[in-house]
């Protein structure tokens, strides 16, 4: 049988970031009407993989061919103008621009104005097309995480992609959006289109791929043809080298309660408000909180962490109520905080390591006396937590900004867990970290689980809150629309009063 | 008092102002250009400098006052570019390289003055611009000598603001300049040039800038000296904020402190309020602060302004 | 060998400026050390621009490096200056001050120049229709007050209905703002300006109204504008200090007289073109007043208080 | 098709720390010797004057490092605030209200000898430091710019000394706008005889150390660099990030103010308004050539004070024009500034097709 022209493929590509050997003679092919999913750990190269495919980096080493025929690519221009459409790991959105506006970045304009009568007309008819709606001229800064994904699809689109890369879209969808979601790329492909789907969700891997790729280390390790009929398990194991068994949670009874909210409520500005917020963990007990982004999840995270005062209503914290919360006196309470972005509000990638380790603490004994630091008690501190979580760092010295996700993670956790917190808060502690490194976070909450603390799950993973939560409170537009107990919560119900209907709950 | 304000308030000193404010809002304008691009050009009040010894000295040798302001507009564009390699090639610190430029700029505009015109006791002049009246629209009573009665380069100003208003935001190239300076990845991912389009933006700034050191030796004065830019180029900085990064506002701006300065200089000719003349003096620069501190809350700098963008980096 | 003998002999003299060489102030000085030069047979070095902060070095250099007379502008670091003398008592300063000589070896010199400053303002006052003049100065610091007030004085004498008006730019050297200063004092009313600054000619031209100009002869910057002006002649004053300092007997003096009309120190810029254009009831009212000023039988009042528009 | 690309470095070799430096003032003078030519001057005499007249001498080796104390302590205080990434343009004016302070100080009668200096380092540190605080109030409380106010308030404390030094505050001595004397046993003591080597130059050297110390090896230091690089991730770590700011600038301004004390109370005894020539803005730029690094700002204001100080006997011995000095600390600057890059960052060459 004579093989249909691929659309796209790409032949020994390698690339190397000074130490690290990013892709190491990748091939990969897509037919026409594909939609192939990229697996792989953090680190192994995908993204490096799509990015040159997008003109962002310049390959080392390959080559590259659309329709058959070779091509150069050496920058994003020269990609959009071979039909290559990305949707980025970070979205690529102007949030002080409307939505056509930044469809209009980069295009030609008409007599040297931009065009945007005929942009809007384009926009209508994608959003006929495949189902993606969107108002021309709201401010992107305004939009849900879920529109703003919908933008940046109508954006690749919009350039006329054929072959279109989605690399990890957020997973900030409810499972109602993610459907729609899926079937706009399935429309696509009908429509012959090729799509490259990278994800950590091997659920949604499995879902709507036609074949799998698994990198691992910047090779290729395998090629699956037939991905909906692989198991989830042996996925894992081809990413990650060897087999993972899932977490045990054993049942427990919860003990006193450790943190309690009540009609709590917020007016900052420009923000979702908290409006009658009532709710308690006990010792021994994991709350999950599960919502659309955007929906007062962040808050309530603020709110725990002392970092967002309350306009009416009461936190207490071991029964002892906090009249005047901030960071400093939640995490002298015993709040351990795991922010929603780990990067930005955790830690310090651009300071050594260490610094970021002890930074909560570093006005106390044992990190400094009378202001002037003690640094043999800093270093000894750092190195016996990266020796216990198994922190993959060159030292404390590292700056932190060069490990992976997965090993700010777990630095993170180490830098809260080592106090022994009464209450964890962890906000999206899992996002994009691959299968292994989303094991070992989960194995930690369970300890503390174990150990009689109380965990305050954040997540828009659904999967991991039904994993993980002994209840489920579901948030919409700064309310709680209900808690569930795990064993009375399904996916479905969950999945409706994310999307505001209370009859659900 | 009503007899000190017709005094005050009288026709010269509208003109006065508009005059006053017009290198203000060619480099203020310039500045803008840069700062939505997301470089924040420093490099101006040497820019300035050099510009208007440029252009002075064009002018002298060559008896034409437009080959005078193309050279120093050249001057500028090349000041831009090498703000462009050190802070877009090479993605320098923002702040030292435009410090650095002045440095060097200001440097070369007294050295190459001394080696062009040796040590003369009576500065060489030119002949400056001269008002041109537009006719009908000068007739105008009031508002013709105020707004129709000046040099070529006070109507330019007049016609740039809104040039830049459109340029920025209707014309493509705008878009994508506004885009790189707000998030250079997104631009990037689109197609656009990240590079080219801020060395692009930063060329035009530093040509802007070069029509208003030109400006004031060529127009408001007809001789290069060394004092002829003292710090007005700072002031466009300023107020750049405090236009809150639009032209229409930045314009509006500098003819506040064009309005200012006007006022000073007529309160001290007709003396009526007993202060010491550095109030005067001050006046524009606190008004500037407090101005900004009313408005900042709101203003909001293009989100990329400061930042490298290095392709290949994360 | 003996030309080298002779070139041991001369006396080095060093300048000390603060602005650049153009300021007009400064320009004097250097204009009359370079007039020894050429006829004294004197070295002459100078710098120019150095920031007050950089002063005391820069002397002190010039005094550890030979020169038997330094000369300059003191007047940003008045008292540094005196410090440094008194660590060189063999060498002589001349500098421009506001402050009397300091034993042993600084002397001062100063722009008086009021007296020409007066006859300016005398034909200021006959040729105003306004009746109103103005000044135009760079700040209000003694040297620039007795020149405004001489002026004004000047000018009342001659019209008793004028009225004077005064702007300050605040620097030495900011012609653009010179001449908006004018340009505010020429729609106040005024239609004579004393430019002490440069910039202020350049508004009169434009105007149509007069000017009179400063420290030097400046008929070339308008002409048809500038009427006349005083001008400073420092080459008295440089021309004694030379002489003391090569006979050895340099002594701490006040230099200041030698700044005076009779001395040669000052005097009125010539007419040039007004000299057919200026009624001769004018001219004949100031060459008379010279000649009272000369003789010694007129003194120009020396008032340095800060003067205030009317 | 070949291109350039700059790449990071893991590490960097410690010869190119010292080579590159070298490098850049030697492209520095190889840049600027056309314009040496061009005045018609022999380049190699003009260079050997500009660097070497400033080292030539005991009295000249004293006199750059006289000059170089003001441009330490700006440097520091550039170096500290940009540390916080709190953007103080504005070490100019706080070195003005320091010198202020130590001169209004330096003037009482009725305070004892060996009380005055001390005094006078503590007004000048502290008046320095409170003018440094209001960009940081407008900062953290109005989220005003601070480049643009730090700048600005320069202008305004120049003419607030001014109107001072016109007015009130005038020696009766002088006609010109500057401040009496200070008291004779207020002056700084002369550390070497017959030169104008003071207390101050010492205080400048030990405060480099003094500044690496806080930097390095206190709480205060620590939090200082914490909310410079992410002061989100310091607020939620428990750290008041505006807190910080306001220590942020109180240090600095303080260490500006100490330039306007030593200036006052070692060299001019005076307040007058050319007090300084630019040194807040100089000391950015040293700033940045020590990579805000307190101990290599030792150096950088060194190598600042050689070629201001050199460059009047260039232009002496050669004609050239002393502005010479300027272009030749812009061009250093930024070929320093590039060379620095090249300790962090390597070319590489990419082929493509
Ligand atoms: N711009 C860069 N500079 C230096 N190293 C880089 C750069 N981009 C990627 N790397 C390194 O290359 C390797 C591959 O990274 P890449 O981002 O492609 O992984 P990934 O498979 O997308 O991981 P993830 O699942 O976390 O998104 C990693 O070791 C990463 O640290
Ligand atoms: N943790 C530390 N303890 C002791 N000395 C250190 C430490 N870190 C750095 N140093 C040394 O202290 C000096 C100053 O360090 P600093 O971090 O301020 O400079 P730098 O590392 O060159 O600057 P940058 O952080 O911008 O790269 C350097 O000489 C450095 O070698
Ligand atoms: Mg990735
Ligand atoms: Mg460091």
């Amino acid at each position: 049988m004579s093989a249909p022209t691929p659309l796209l493929a790409m032949r020994g590509i390698g690339k190397r970031f000074g130490a690290v050997q990013a892709n190491r003679d990748v091939d990969l092919t897509l037919l026409p009407g594909d939609i192939l999913g990229l697996l792989g750990e953090n680190g192994a190269g995908k993204t490096t993989l799509m990015n040159i495919l997008f003109g962002t980096y310049s390959p080392d080493e390959g080559r590259i061919e659309i329709d058959g025929r070779p091509v150069e690519i050496h920058n994003s221009a020269a990609a959009i103008a071979h039909g290559v459409g990305m949707v980025h790991q970070h979205f690529h959105l102007v949030p002080r621009h409307t939505v056509l506006e930044n469809l209009l970045v980069g295009r030609k304009g008409r007599r040297g104005l931009l065009d945007k009568a005929a942009a809007a007309k384009r926009l209508e008819e994608i959003g006929r097309h495949f189902q993606l709606v969107l108002d021309p001229d709201r401010l992107v800064g305004e939009l849900t995480i879920g529109e703003q994904q919908r933008l940046e699809i109508i954006k690749a689109l919009f350039s006329g992609a054929r072959i279109l890369i989605l690399d990890e879209p957020t997973a900030a969808l409810t499972p109602q959006e993610a459907d729609g979601l899926f079937d706009a790329l399935r429309a696509m492909a009908a429509e012959g289109m090729g799509v490259i789907f990278i994800s950590h969700k091997l659920h949604e891997v499995r879902a709507i791929t036609s074949h799998v790729m698994v990198m691992r280390l910047g090779e290729v390790v395998a090629n699956l043809e037939n991905a909906p009929e692989v198991s989830q398990a042996h996925l894992a194991e081809l990413m990650c080298g060897h087999e993972l068994t899932p977490p045990l949670k054993p049942e427990k009874q919860p003990g006193r309660p450790l943190l309690q909210l009540r009609d709590a409520a917020t007016d900052a500005a420009g923000r979702t408000n908290l409006a009658d917020i009532s709710l308690e963990i006990r010792a021994g007990e994991i709350l999950g909180i599960a919502g659309v982004s955007g929906n007062g999840q962040r808050e309530l995270a603020e709110v725990v962490a002392g970092m967002l005062p309350l306009s009416a209503g009461s936190l207490a914290i071991d029964g002892a109520a906090v009249p005047q919360p901030s960071a400093t006196v939640m995490q002298a309470l015993g709040v351990g905080r795991i922010p929603e972005d780990r990067m930005g509000t955790g830690l310090i990638t651009s300071l050594p390591l260490s610094d970021s380790m002890v930074l909560p603490r570093i006005g106390a004994a044992p990190f400094s006396r009378h202001g002037i630091l003690d640094r043999h008690a800093i270093r000894a501190f750092v190195e016996a937590q990266i020796e216990r979580f198994g922190i993959k760092a060159d030292g404390p010295e590292i700056r932190a900004g060069t490990l992976s996700g997965g090993n700010l993670q777990k630095a993170l956790l180490a830098r809260e867990l080592a106090w022994d917190p009464l209450v964890l808060l962890a906000a999206q502690p899992t996002r994009g970290l691959d299968v292994g490194a989303t094991r070992f976070v989960h194995e930690q909450f369970l300890d503390l689980r174990a150990r009689d603390r109380a965990v305050l799950l954040i997540s828009e993973d659904l999967e991991e809150i039904f994993t993980l939560s002994d209840r489920i409170a579901v948030m919409y537009e700064g309310r709680i629309m209900g808690i569930l107990p795990i064993a009375e919560a399904d996916v479905r119900r969950v999945g409706l009063m994310m999307a505001g209907m209370a009859d659900a709950a | 008092m009503d007899e000190i304000l017709a005094q005050i308030f009288q026709i010269g000193f509208f003109a006065a102002m508009i005059r006053i404010a017009t290198p203000l809002i060619f480099a203020t304008i310039g500045e803008l250009f840069a700062e939505r691009a997301g470089v924040l050009n420093l490099g101006i009040e040497g820019i300035m400098l050099l510009s208007a010894m440029v252009g002075f000295s064009a002018a002298y040798f060559s008896g034409s006052l437009w080959f005078g302001i193309a050279a120093a507009m050249a001057a500028g564009v090349l000041s831009g570019m090498l703000m462009g390699l050190l802070t877009v090639t090479l993605g320098l610190s923002q702040h030292v390289s435009g410090i650095g430029v002045t440095l060097l700029n200001s440097g070369l505009a007294f050295f190459l003055y001394r080696l062009i015109f040796g040590q003369p006791s009576m500065p060489p002049n030119i002949v400056a611009f001269k008002p041109v009246a537009i006719p009908l629209l000068s007739e105008i009573p009031v508002i013709g000598p105020i707004l129709f009665n000046h040099h070529a380069l006070v109507y330019a100003a007049f016609i740039l603001v809104p040039l830049a208003a459109f340029i920025l935001f209707r014309t493509p190239w705008g878009l994508n300049l506004r885009t790189v300076g707000e998030n250079p990845h997104a631009a990037d991912g689109a197609g656009v040039n990240v590079a080219a389009t801020r060395y692009q933006a930063l060329m035009l700034s530093g040509a802007l800038m070069g029509v208003a050191g030109a400006f004031l030796s060529m127009a408001q004065f007809n001789a290069f000296t060394f004092g002829v830019i003292s710090g007005r180029g700072w002031v466009c900085i300023a107020l750049v904020v405090f236009g809150q990064w639009s032209p229409w506002r930045a314009a509006g701006g500098a003819l506040l402190f064009a309005l200012i300065d006007a006022l000073q200089l007529r309160l001290q000719a007709n003396s009526y309020i007993d202060v010491p003349y550095q109030v005067f003096l001050m006046m524009p620069f606190v008004l500037t602060i407090v101005g900004m501190a009313l408005v900042s809350r709101n203003a909001r700098a293009p989100a990329a302004l400061l930042m490298p963008f290095r392709k290949e980096e994360r | 060998p003996a030309e080298q003998a002779a070139a041991a002999e001369k006396l080095k003299v060093a300048a000390v400026f603060e602005t650049p060489i153009e300021e007009p102030w400064v320009n004097q000085i250097h204009v009359a050390l370079l007039k020894a030069k050429a006829e004294l047979g004197i070295e002459y070095v100078w710098s120019e621009s150095v920031k007050s902060a950089d002063f005391a070095r820069v002397m002190r250099d010039y005094a550890d490096g030979g020169y038997g007379l330094i000369m300059g502008d003191s007047f940003g670091a008045e008292r540094i200056a005196r410090r440094v003398a008194k660590d060189y008592p063999n060498v002589a300063f001349v500098f421009g001050s506001g402050i009397g000589p300091a034993e042993p070896n600084f002397g001062v010199f100063d722009n008086w120049i009021h007296e020409p400053a007066y006859l300016s303002g005398m034909i200021a006052g006959k040729m105003t229709k306004s009746n109103t003049v103005g000044v135009v100065a760079a700040m209000p610091i003694p040297e620039v007050n007795r020149l405004s007030n001489a002026f004004c004085a000047g000018a009342k004498e001659a019209n008793e209905k004028v009225k004077c008006k005064f702007s300050f730019i605040g620097s030495f050297f900011d012609p653009p703002k010179a001449k908006e200063a004018a340009l505010a004092q020429i729609e106040a009313g005024v239609d004579v300006i004393y430019a002490e600054r440069f910039g202020v000619v350049e508004a009169a031209a434009e105007k149509g109204v007069l000017a009179i100009s400063n420290m030097s002869d400046q008929a070339e910057l308008g002409p048809d504008t500038v009427i006349t002006g005083p001008v400073w002649d420092m080459w008295p004053t440089v021309k004694y200090a030379i002489a003391m300092v090569k006979s050895g007997v340099f002594t701490a003096q006040d230099l200041g007289g030698f700044s005076y009309m009779g001395k040669g120190g000052s005097y009125l810029a010539p007419y040039h073109a007004w000299e057919k254009k200026l009624p001769a009831e004018v001219k004949k009212m100031v060459a008379d007043r010279t000649k009272e000023i000369l003789d010694g039988t007129y003194r120009v009042n020396v008032d340095e208080s800060i003067p205030q528009s009317e | 098709m070949i291109r350039m690309r700059l790449e990071r470095r893991d590490s960097t070799p410690a010869w190119l720390n010292l080579a590159l430096p070298v490098l850049a003032v030697l492209a520095t003078l190889v840049l600027c010797s056309g314009l040496v030519a061009m005045a018609g001057a022999n380049v190699w005499t003009a260079y050997s004057k500009l660097f070497l007249s400033a080292l030539d001498s005991r009295s000249h080796i004293v006199e750059t490092f006289v000059k170089a104390a003001p441009l330490i302590f700006t440097g520091l205080a550039v170096a500290v605030a940009f540390r916080a990434k709190f953007w103080n343009i504005g070490a100019e004016g706080q070195l003005l209200a320091g010198a202020m302070a130590a001169a209004f100080i330096g003037g009482r009668e009725g305070l004892p000898a060996w009380s005055m200096a001390p005094l006078m380092i503590m007004a000048g540190g502290l008046a320095g430091g409170l003018w440094a605080c209001v960009p940081a109030i407008l900062k953290t409380r109005y989220k005003v710019d601070d480049v643009v106010t730090s700048l600005l308030l320069n202008f305004v404390i120049f003419y607030a000394m001014t109107a001072l030094l016109d007015g009130p505050w005038k020696d009766p001595l002088s006609g010109y706008p500057d401040s009496p004397d200070i008291r004779m046993d207020a002056e700084f003591p002369i550390l070497l005889e017959r030169t104008r080597l003071h207390l101050g130059v010492l205080l400048a050297l030990l405060a480099a150390p003094a500044v690496w110390w806080i930097m390095r090896r206190t709480s205060l230091g620590f939090a200082i660099r914490a909310v410079g690089e992410n002061p989100v991730a310091s607020r939620y770590a428990g750290i008041g990030t505006g807190a910080v700011i306001m220590m942020t600038a109180l240090l600095s301004g303080a260490l500006a103010g100490l330039a306007g004390v030593g200036e006052v109370a070692g060299l001019h005894f005076q307040v007058m308004s050319g007090i300084s020539p630019g040194y807040g803005y100089t000391g950015i730029v040293i700033a940045m050539l020590a990579r805000l690094n307190p101990i290599g700002v030792v150096p950088a204001a060194l190598f600042f004070a050689v070629i201001v100080t050199g460059a009047e006997s260039m232009s002496r011995a050669t004609g050239v024009p002393v502005f010479l000095a300027e272009v030749i600390q812009g061009a250093a600057l930024l070929t320093m500034l590039v060379a620095l890059l090249f300790t962090s960052y390597r070319v590489r060459i990419a082929r493509h097709g």
